[in-house]
């Protein structure tokens, strides 16, 4: 209990990974049920250990909290420091969340090499939470690379027929941004006296002309991963090709691990520079919601429509944070847990589809839900979510950050309330050429709607989208003093 | 001009001369040649600057030896000499400006005048009863032991690798191997192979 | 008398001569050894030379050792250059491009 | 002139009983024939890489002493170095003999040059002293063109024994001119009268500046950096796969070692001379390592492009020129050679008689035919490609932050991205293990007897490589204090 | 009982309905699902009866249910304001929804997805609800949005018509652009005021009144206006006025009870409602109030002319709609907004009665909607037919009918409006009564008079619907005479809404009693230009059947016109959606595929791959080559150090 009660973070980062590691060493093809059972004890088991950090966090202190700091290469004073504040707390609950449907999602769709793929998923699972956790700035880019094993494994073993040039595109591109954050990592800690500290890192003095350039190395790794208008197109291609649970890990946590990092490294790190940025930065998330947008309408494939919704929801994300305005940066957070919830929940759809006719193209479909009502229902029901719908989650963002950024700057609001009307449109037009109309395919006619399991995870996931969309108030509440001292730290000018 | 001064001069000028034959002279046998004579220059203007041990063993080592070893190999190689150089005089242009540049740059050097040895005077001759010999003879084997092994090992390095790679049985030599006569089988021996019963009918 | 520097210039000019020729020679890789040779040769003049004008003996011990290794090298050198003729047929340097890219 | 004492003796026991046991090697290999190549050869070999690491090791506290007139000197790095170069030379010749048992290789006289060979690096890593530095660079230089040419049928081989010969001499005449020059300008051939040396020479002379040039030229050739890596494709391409590992992990680290020797203990006062060069060299080739190796088909080929880029990286911590510098190269250079043994221990352990397993689509599809080792070798890759949690990350995290600490930020920023063109044709090996099938016909691989045991090894060998990720910061103290006594002001 | 839970159990009950309905309806029968349906809106009715006559006797209730978020010291509330306004709109919410309901049984009859149809009615029943009781913007959104769902799942309800499923898209996101602009007006009102609380902004409004602020090209606007004219896009969307009212007329395609429901009586007027409900923001500026009055005779004036020429019997009904919407509009911008939900009111029974009695001929005519091929209805479906000529003449305006009080309340307040267009705005009210009297008749002249022009097998089987069709007729014709009669006196006094509509000056009120209308009607212009209008429908549907046509013959520019809809279905098509999607096919073929991924990406690559072959061919195997690299770069160090550095 001690080690639950001193070291939950480590708990939580280093259970799933040698649950993984368990699960990969312990189980081949043959004995695959074995696997896959393993794999959700493990993740539920995760889950249920993460429960702690919702109920005992003190949601009135911004302090960094269950902190754990050891020293761990003295030399570069480089050290074993986690903690987790109001930001990455639903975060990581995310992540526990998540992995838990993933897992279940990947039941029976994969057949080949099944241990490895569950055992990608877990140590995935607790990297990403180690990204969540580490206040070390070399802890954090370690959990950062780290994952990018697991995800490209997962893109390009069980992934589609293009998936080789996916996997590699989404390293790569991920790795040339990652890259230049390690040296601004490394340029930091110089000028810091050699501590890798991320908030010693955050009270740092620094030049106006460092922090721009630290800032656009930073701005590199994150707007990456984010990902950002114009350094977005390693997504859809990775969307499209990664397995369904892929899609839903990808989609989910690993995006929100770039804006993350903006709320923890970036801006508290170069505040003068993120505002001196922020014009820049606003002009691409606006860009992403429009144009994004736009191109998501005359995607043809379903995974690629989703992926390029993405990017122009978490556009709403990188807005929200800024404007600096307390209620926009509580709805991007908001919105990131949202998105997580309603992307992942559209892939999930997807690959219910895929499963039965292993098509995403649009075109394949059509009259779903004279066969598949329930399925139907679902999908419908996550499409309003993706368009803002009230009471759904995806909804609680989207306001906040309108109505921030509105009593910031009236145009941006404009532009972003533009997504009203075209994330509608790309969303509903693709449910209205899936769900409804005539069935036009005859494969269409024999499909069988969802099983228990599939009905059981996206109703768990729908449960989430109505629960926060109901009622946000106590995630709001988790995050309301981080976010404020968050604020007023970067409202202070380093100069 | 001092006999020593001619004696330098003339065997420099030999020396760059026949150093410059030994890389564009067609037949490698000639080549062998003049780089005898390149050495043979050298030992005489290390005479000069009162190394006569080294003198001497360039001479005999490098002259005696190696040499010999260069011809010996020329010769058992039996190569084509005629096509040997064809298409040198395409590579000349571009060979000879890198050559100058370097030789430029390095002669710049040793002129400029900031080599701390040239403002040393040329030291006095030795005593008369001074050995070379014995004096490099006394560094190698004490203070220089140690590298004195190592290039025993070098040494010893060269002649395995040397035999190891030139020795060879010859495969069109036959020898006896007794271990695998006497576990030779039948079927080693015996290959029983079906055949058409009316061999004419193939064709 | 003359000069350390004319020494020095006897062993730039070898130097440059040996280098030179290592790459000029296109069809015969006896000559490249013998090139090696004089590159060898070029640092003795100039250790000897130098061992001259400082009184040091060092230099020329360093020479000794040179002298050593360069007839091993040579030794092995030619070695191979006999692996290469038995295995090609050729000692022809152009021949010298299976590895490549 | 000084009498010889048990002190100097000692100073160079690791060579002396290398030196010893491989003749003893030599002579039971001439003598005693049994059923198998090397039955009783080849256990001596390992032993006596043992001892000699063991020794190396033994003395590794004692306070650094120079010994034998000046020619070498024992202290903590020299041990740490010799120690990693032995047990590196042992793995080599664990993972390599059933490869080299099948292409007749396997004889008395490979081991002998082996052994000879870490003779020399021994010597080079403990000189004190041009001469030691010269003698001991030629006695490894002359083992591996002998153990390259050993293959005697194979015409690929041959050729890169020549070439690797000719390019060779001609580098070591470079940098014994430079030596001589040297001698010149300083009066002395002792690394430590030649630093005494910087406090009257300015480093404004042209002498001594082209002396530098040449020397590190020579030193670059034998780290295989641009522009004098011309030989490493080619050689490491044309060896036996089992030479090819022995020459492209073991000698780094006295690579190392003579740069550490020569130009910090010799030229450490000049370092404003050899920085920018090194800073040139380092940055060139990351460049073009990362970028040819893209193009390659042979997995040799590659990894001899990936040499590059790595020595690349190893320059890079060097040229800071600080000991956080010293100490982030050395790192490098021991995890590198980690690497590489696993990667080269990896391809042998794929290869049979008669399949070499050096293109890189004899790769395809290994995730299905040997779940394990694909795994291995996904390790090395990403520990090559310095991706986090592996020890190669570190390595690349230390180089690149020592260069930042000396103010080199444009040298380390272009320096990362081009290490993003660099995981490319790492990716490219993952991509071909894990996501492409098969190809028709080719087996699965069984693993029994000694090649069970390789795989042990080797699994030991590659999981250091993730497993030591908790404890790096106590393997990077080690290095550094093995350093201390350096004189790092 | 305690009154907090009386209200929360009105929307409750109906969600509580459509869960069951839905999630259940497979399991509990379809009985026992429009039973609970029913059951729910009942309730809800009766509950709303009760509320409404507490809340008349004086008891209004502001305050929260629950804290839906905290957020930059912005508390976002769920909760109740029950005011007169409200009380008036949850009473003919619930009692139209239940009329409907009770329609729906008999409506739906056949459609196997009749549990569905259900549940989706209650769940716009509660979103409704939401919608009116909200005391809030965001409570106040929740609802709009509401209801726009469920609009969406009702036109698209017969799924697999493609017609269906393009309307409904259409209408959704024909609402979401007034949402668009509905967001960006809770945004303004929460940067000026700090909260979305009704009572909050409202009182704080007067002291914001001549606020601005810089807009483009250095004008000055008053945030009150920007605020009033955001929010009535929102309400231009839901209230279909132009140019958002294409979605109106092609969600049609819906069930004809959800056009009686949503596109008549209920979700419509969620914009006057909204507009209604503003009164305190809208009377702060007077420009909104032009913009609005504009707005709405716009629509009343084009719309009605559409009606003129639709043969589809629904789609003359939803033209018909459309204009009525701009009455209420124009009484908004007049600011009579008594009037406007009096006339709300009054439309919502005699619409929803209107829509039901076509529905019923529907049936009748097994799903034909032709008008052409009706005629002479009128024997064979009597109730149909008094209750749609009750209905036609409470439309046009015809008195002691529901339609001519609050019409003529309108016409009497844009009448004495000073607000700028008033002239314009009462030319079009009084163009659009000759016209709604001539399209209303038009209709009944069409169905139910003249000759039988259905096919003989049609004929044969037509008959009145069913009794759970014609009661809820009935029970709507009731209204539609007597609703104006009783409620005129109230809400012309002020009685009736009290201090829940804000009127800073004007015509509000004007002194208008039932009595005095009645008396006063003969001698006015809207009563005799409705004759006129009936008068003409007779004349060009009974008496001289050929005469339209050959108007149209002589028109037929104006004619074309009219049938296009004047074009803004080509030109929304042709500009928005195909624009949109060229757009995104440009993005992508260019920005995405070409210039990011083709050009910057793969083409980064791609360099990086030749000169990997380039370089590699530098590689050439040749020893003599290697050796002049390593000259090569010899020499080039040398030459820099020896001349770069060391000079």
């Amino acid at each position: 209990m001690a080690l639950l009660n001193d070291h939950l973070l480590s708990v939580l980062i280093w259970f799933p990974v040698v649950g993984g590691i368990l699960v990969l060493a312990s189980c081949d093809d043959r004995r695959a049920g074995r696997a896959r059972w393993t794999a959700v004890a493990v993740s539920v088991a995760t889950f249920l250990l993460s429960i702690p950090l919702w109920s005992r966090f003190d949601r009135t202190s911004a302090e960094m909290q269950f902190v754990e700091r050891i020293p761990w290469i003295e030399r570069f004073q480089i050290e074993y420091f986690l903690g987790v504040d109001g930001i990455s707390v639903p975060l990581v609950l995310l992540t526990t969340l998540l992995t838990m449907v993933v897992v279940v999602a990947g039941w029976r769709v994969v057949q080949a090499r099944v241990a490895q793929y569950f055992a990608a998923f877990l140590i995935m699972e607790g990297l990403m939470i180690g990204v969540f956790c580490a206040l070390d700035g070399i802890l954090f880019y370690l959990f950062w690379e780290a994952m990018l094993i697991p995800m490209f494994l997962i893109i390009g073993v069980w992934g589609g027929p293009n998936r080789v040039y996916a996997a590699i595109k989404f390293f790569l591109y991920t790795l040339l941004g990652s890259l230049l954050m390690l040296v601004a990592l490394l340029y930091l800690s110089r000028a810091a006296g050699g501590s890798f500290d991320l908030l010693f890192f955050h009270h740092l003095p620094l030049s106006a002309g460092v922090q721009t350039l630290v800032f656009l190395a930073f701005f590199a790794a994150f707007a990456v991963k984010i990902p950002m208008v114009p350094v977005h197109t390693w997504l859809p291609d990775a969307h499209v090709e990664a397995p369904t649970g892929g899609s839903v890990i990808l989609a989910a946590i690993t995006l929100k691990m770039g804006a993350y990092g903006f709320l923890r490294i970036a801006m508290p790190i170069a505040p003068d520079a993120a505002h001196q940025i922020a014009p820049i930065i606003i002009g691409l998330s606006l860009l992403a919601v429009v144009y994004i947008a736009l191109v998501a309408l005359v995607q043809q494939d379903m995974k690629k429509l989703i992926a390029y919704s993405s990017i122009s929801h978490m556009g709403f994300v990188t807005l929200g944070f800024f404007v600096f305005e307390t209620r926009a940066m509580e709805g991007a957070i908001v919105q990131m847990i949202s998105h997580g919830f309603i992307s992942g929940a559209l892939f999930l759809c997807v690959g219910v589809l895929y499963d039965r006719l292993h098509s995403r193209e649009i075109a394949t479909y059509g009259g779903v839900i004279k066969v598949m009502p329930v399925f139907a229902f679902f999908i419908v029901f996550f499409a309003m979510a993706n368009a803002g719908l009230p009471g759904t989650s995806g909804f609680v963002g989207e306001f906040l950050v309108i109505l921030g950024t509105f009593s910031v700057n009236g145009w941006y609001a404009a532009v972003a309330a533009l997504t009203l009307i075209v994330g509608a449109a790309y969303t509903l037009w693709m449910v209205k050429r899936v769900v409804f109309g005539p069935i036009q395919n005859p494969q269409v006619a024999e499909m069988e709607d969802l099983d228990r399991r599939e009905f059981g995870m996206l109703l768990f996931v729908a449960a989430g989208v109505l629960l926060i969309g109901v009622w946000p108030a106590p995630l709001l509440e988790i995050m309301a003093a981080s976010v404020d001292q968050l604020l007023a730290h970067v409202a202070v000018s380093k100069l | 001009m001092t006999f020593l001064e001619v004696v330098f001069y003339v065997f420099a000028a030999v020396l760059i001369a026949s150093s410059l034959l030994v890389v564009t002279v067609r037949n490698p046998v000639r080549a062998a040649l003049f780089l005898v004579l390149a050495f043979f220059s050298a030992a005489c203007l290390w005479l000069t600057l009162e190394a006569e041990f080294l003198a001497i063993t360039l001479v005999l080592v490098y002259v005696g030896a190696v040499m010999v070893l260069f011809l010996f190999v020329i010769m058992m190689l039996d190569i084509d000499i005629a096509q040997m150089r064809a298409g040198f005089a395409n590579y000349l242009p571009l060979g000879s400006i890198v050559a100058l540049v370097m030789a430029g740059e390095l002669i710049l050097v040793m002129l400029s005048g900031e080599f701390g040895a040239t403002e040393l005077p040329r030291p006095a001759g030795q005593a008369v009863g001074y050995s070379n010999t014995e004096a490099l003879g006394r560094l190698v084997y004490t203070d220089y032991v140690f590298a004195f092994e190592v290039a025993a090992v070098i040494l010893l390095v060269a002649i395995i690798a040397a035999i190891s790679l030139t020795l060879r049985r010859r495969p069109e030599t036959r020898y006896q191997a007794p271990e695998k006569q006497v576990r030779v089988r039948k079927e080693d021996r015996i290959r029983i192979i079906k055949m058409p019963r009316r061999p004419e009918e193939k064709s | 008398m003359i000069p350390l520097s004319h020494y020095l210039i006897v062993g730039a000019l070898l130097f440059a001569i040996s280098i030179v020729g290592i790459f000029l020679n296109r069809k015969n890789l006896v000559i490249i050894l013998m090139a090696i040779e004089l590159l060898l040769l070029a640092a003795n003049v100039n250790f000897v030379a130098f061992s001259h004008y400082l009184e040091d003996l060092s230099g020329q011990v360093f020479v000794f050792f040179v002298l050593t290794v360069a007839a091993a090298e040579a030794a092995i050198g030619l070695a191979i250059l006999i692996v290469l003729f038995r295995t090609r047929r050729s000692i022809n340097v152009q021949d010298l491009d299976r590895l490549k890219g | 002139m000084t009498s010889l004492t048990v002190l100097d003796l000692w100073a160079v026991a690791p060579e002396i009983v290398v030196a010893t046991l491989a003749c003893l090697v030599l002579v039971i290999d001439l003598y005693i024939r049994s059923e198998r190549p090397c039955a009783l050869a080849y256990p001596l070999t390992i032993g006596t890489l043992i001892v000699g690491a063991v020794i190396s090791l033994a003395g590794l506290y004692d306070a650094p002493q120079l010994a034998l007139n000046g020619l070498v000197v024992r202290d903590g790095v020299g041990d740490v170095l010799k120690t990693g170069t032995c047990l590196g030379t042992a793995a080599v010749l664990f993972y390599a003999r059933d490869y080299a048992q099948e292409r007749g290789l396997w004889r008395g006289e490979y081991l002998v040059l082996a052994l000879f060979g870490v003779v020399g690096m021994m010597t080079m890593i403990g000189a004190a002293h041009l001469l030691t530095l010269y003698v001991g660079i030629e006695l490894l230089a002359l083992c591996l063109y002998g153990m390259i040419a050993m293959q005697r049928d194979s015409v690929r081989a041959a050729e890169a024994a020549m070439k690797y010969f000719i390019l060779g001499a001609l580098a070591s005449g470079v940098l014994l001119y430079g030596m001589s020059l040297l001698y010149g300008l300083t009066g002395s051939l002792s690394l430590a009268a030649m630093s005494q040396a910087s406090a009257t020479l300015s480093s404004e002379s042209l002498p001594l500046m082209l002396a530098i040039v040449m020397v590190v030229a020579g030193l670059l050739f034998k780290l295989g950096a641009v522009p004098f890596h011309m030989w490493v494709p080619d050689v490491y391409d044309g060896s036996a796969t089992s030479t090819t590992l022995y020459l492209s992990a073991v000698p780094k680290l006295a690579a190392f070692a003579i740069l550490l020797r020569l130009l910090f203990s010799g030229l450490g006062g000049w370092i404003d001379v050899w920085q920018d060069m090194l800073a040139v060299a380092a940055v060139l080739s990351i460049g073009l390592g990362n970028v040819v190796a893209i193009a390659q088909t042979s997995i040799k080929r590659m990894l001899a492009y990936s040499t590059i880029s790595n020595m690349g990286f190893l320059l890079l911590g060097f040229f800071a020129g600080t000991a956080a510098g010293y100490s982030a190269a050395m790192a490098y250079a021991v995890i590198y050679m980690v690497s590489t043994l696993a990667v080269f221990g990896i391809i042998l352990a794929l290869t049979r008689s008669g399949f070499e397993s050096d293109l890189l689509d004899d790769f395809r599809g290994l995730n299905e035919r040997n779940p394990w080792l694909a795994f291995l070798m996904l390790t090395v890759m990403f520990s090559l490609a310095g991706i986090p949690p592996t020890a190669g990350f570190f390595a690349k995290l230390m180089v690149l932050q020592a260069a930042l600490g000396a103010g080199f930020i444009e040298v380390v920023v272009v320096a990362a991205i081009l290490a993003v063109v660099g995981a490319f044709y790492y990716l490219r090996v993952v991509k071909l293990m894990y996501f492409d099938p098969p190809e028709a016909g080719t087996l699965k691989i069984a693993a029994q007897g000694y090649r069970r045991a390789t795989i042990w090894v080797l699994t030991v060998n590659t999981i250091l490589l993730i497993a030591i990720t908790p404890w790096i910061g106590e393997m990077i103290d080690f290095i550094a204090s093995s350093l201390v006594h350096l004189n790092l002001s | 009982m305690n009154r907090e839970l009386l209200y929360l159990l009105v929307p409750l009950s109906c969600l509580v309905a459509a869960l069951l309905a839905g999630f259940l309806g497979s399991r509990i029968g379809r009985v026992n699902a429009h039973r609970s349906a029913i059951g729910g809106v009942g309730l809800a009715f009766v509950l709303s009866c009760l509320i409404a006559s507490d809340v008349f006797s004086g008891n209004h209730f502001n305050g929260s249910v629950y804290t839906w978020a905290v957020s930059g010291g912005t508390r976002f509330e769920i909760g109740f304001l029950i005011d007169p306004l409200s009380a008036v709109m949850m009473v003919v919410v619930t009692f139209v929804s239940l009329m409907v309901h009770i329609y729906t049984i008999g409506y739906m009859a056949d459609d196997p997805g009749y549990t569905r149809f259900f549940s989706y009615i209650a769940l716009f029943t509660f979103a409704m609800l939401m919608l009116v009781m909200s005391n809030n913007f965001l409570q106040l959104f929740f609802g709009w949005e509401g209801v726009g769902l469920v609009s969406y799942l009702l036109i698209g309800f017969w799924n697999e018509r493609e017609s269906a499923i393009r309307a409904n898209l259409k209408a959704f996101l024909v609402n979401r652009v007034g949402d668009f602009g509905f967001i960006l007006g809770i945004g303004a009102v929460l940067a000026l005021f700090g909260s979305l609380d009704y009572q909050t902004v409202f009182d704080a409004a007067p002291s914001f009144a001549d606020g601005t602020f810089t807009g483009p090209f250095g004008s000055e606007w008053h945030w009150m206006t920007l605020i009033c004219l955001l929010l009535f896009v929102g309400a231009m969307g839901k209230s279909a006025q132009v140019p958002l009212h294409v979605w109106l007329p092609d969600s049609m395609e819906g069930p004809t009870p959800i056009s009686a429901l949503i596109h008549a009586a209920t979700m419509v007027t969620a914009g006057i409602f909204l507009v209604a409900r503003m009164s305190p923001l809208f009377e702060l500026s007077t420009t909104a109030l032009a913009v609005v009055l504009l707005i709405g005779a716009l629509t009343t004036l084009l719309m009605a002319f559409v009606a003129l020429v639709q043969t589809d019997i629904k789609r003359v009904v939803a033209y018909s709609t459309l204009s009525q919407l701009g009455y209420m509009t124009v009484a908004l911008g007049a600011s009579a907004y008594s009037a406007a939900i009096f006339h709300l009111a009054t439309h919502a029974f005699f619409k929803a009665l209107l829509f039901l009695a076509a529905g019923s001929v529907i049936i009748a005519m097994h799903h034909e909607q032709d008008m052409r091929r009706m005629g002479g209805l009128r024997k064979l479906m009597p109730v149909t037919y008094i209750t749609c000529v009750i209905g036609s003449l409470a439309l046009a305006g015809i008195p002691p009918f529901a339609g001519f009080f609050s019409k003529d309340a309108i016409i009497e307040a844009v009448h004495h409006s000073s607000t700028p267009g008033a002239g314009f705005a009462y030319v079009a009210v009084m163009i659009g009564v000759v016209l709604t009297a001539f399209y209303s008749f038009r209709l009944v002249f069409m169905a139910f008079h003249g000759e039988e022009r259905m096919d003989a097998k049609t004929r044969s089987h037509l008959h009145e619907p069913p009794r759970v069709v014609t009661i809820p007729l009935v029970a709507l014709a009731v209204p539609s005479i007597l609703a104006g009669l009783i409620l005129v006196d109230p809400v012309m006094d002020g009685s009736l809404f009290g201090n829940s509509v804000v009127v800073s000056a004007g015509p509000e009120g004007l002194g208008m009693t039932a009595a005095g209308m009645l008396a006063h009607a003969p001698y006015s212009a809207p009563f005799w230009l409705a004759l006129t209008g009936i008068l003409l429908a007779w004349v060009c549907y009974s008496w001289k059947p050929g005469l339209p046509a050959s108007a149209a013959e002589r028109w037929p520019r104006l004619y074309r016109l009219l049938m296009n809809k004047y074009g803004f279905d080509e030109f929304y098509h042709w500009v928005f959606a195909d624009g949109a999607r060229g757009l995104g096919h440009f993005f992508w073929e260019w920005g995405d595929r070409r210039l990011i991924d083709g050009w910057m990406v793969n083409g980064i690559a791609g360099a990086v791959g030749r000169a990997a072959g380039l370089v590699r061919r530098i590689q050439s195997g040749l020893v003599y080559h290697y050796a002049f690299a390593m000259i090569i770069g010899l020499v080039g160090l040398m030459s820099w150090f020896l001349f770069a550095r060391g000079n």
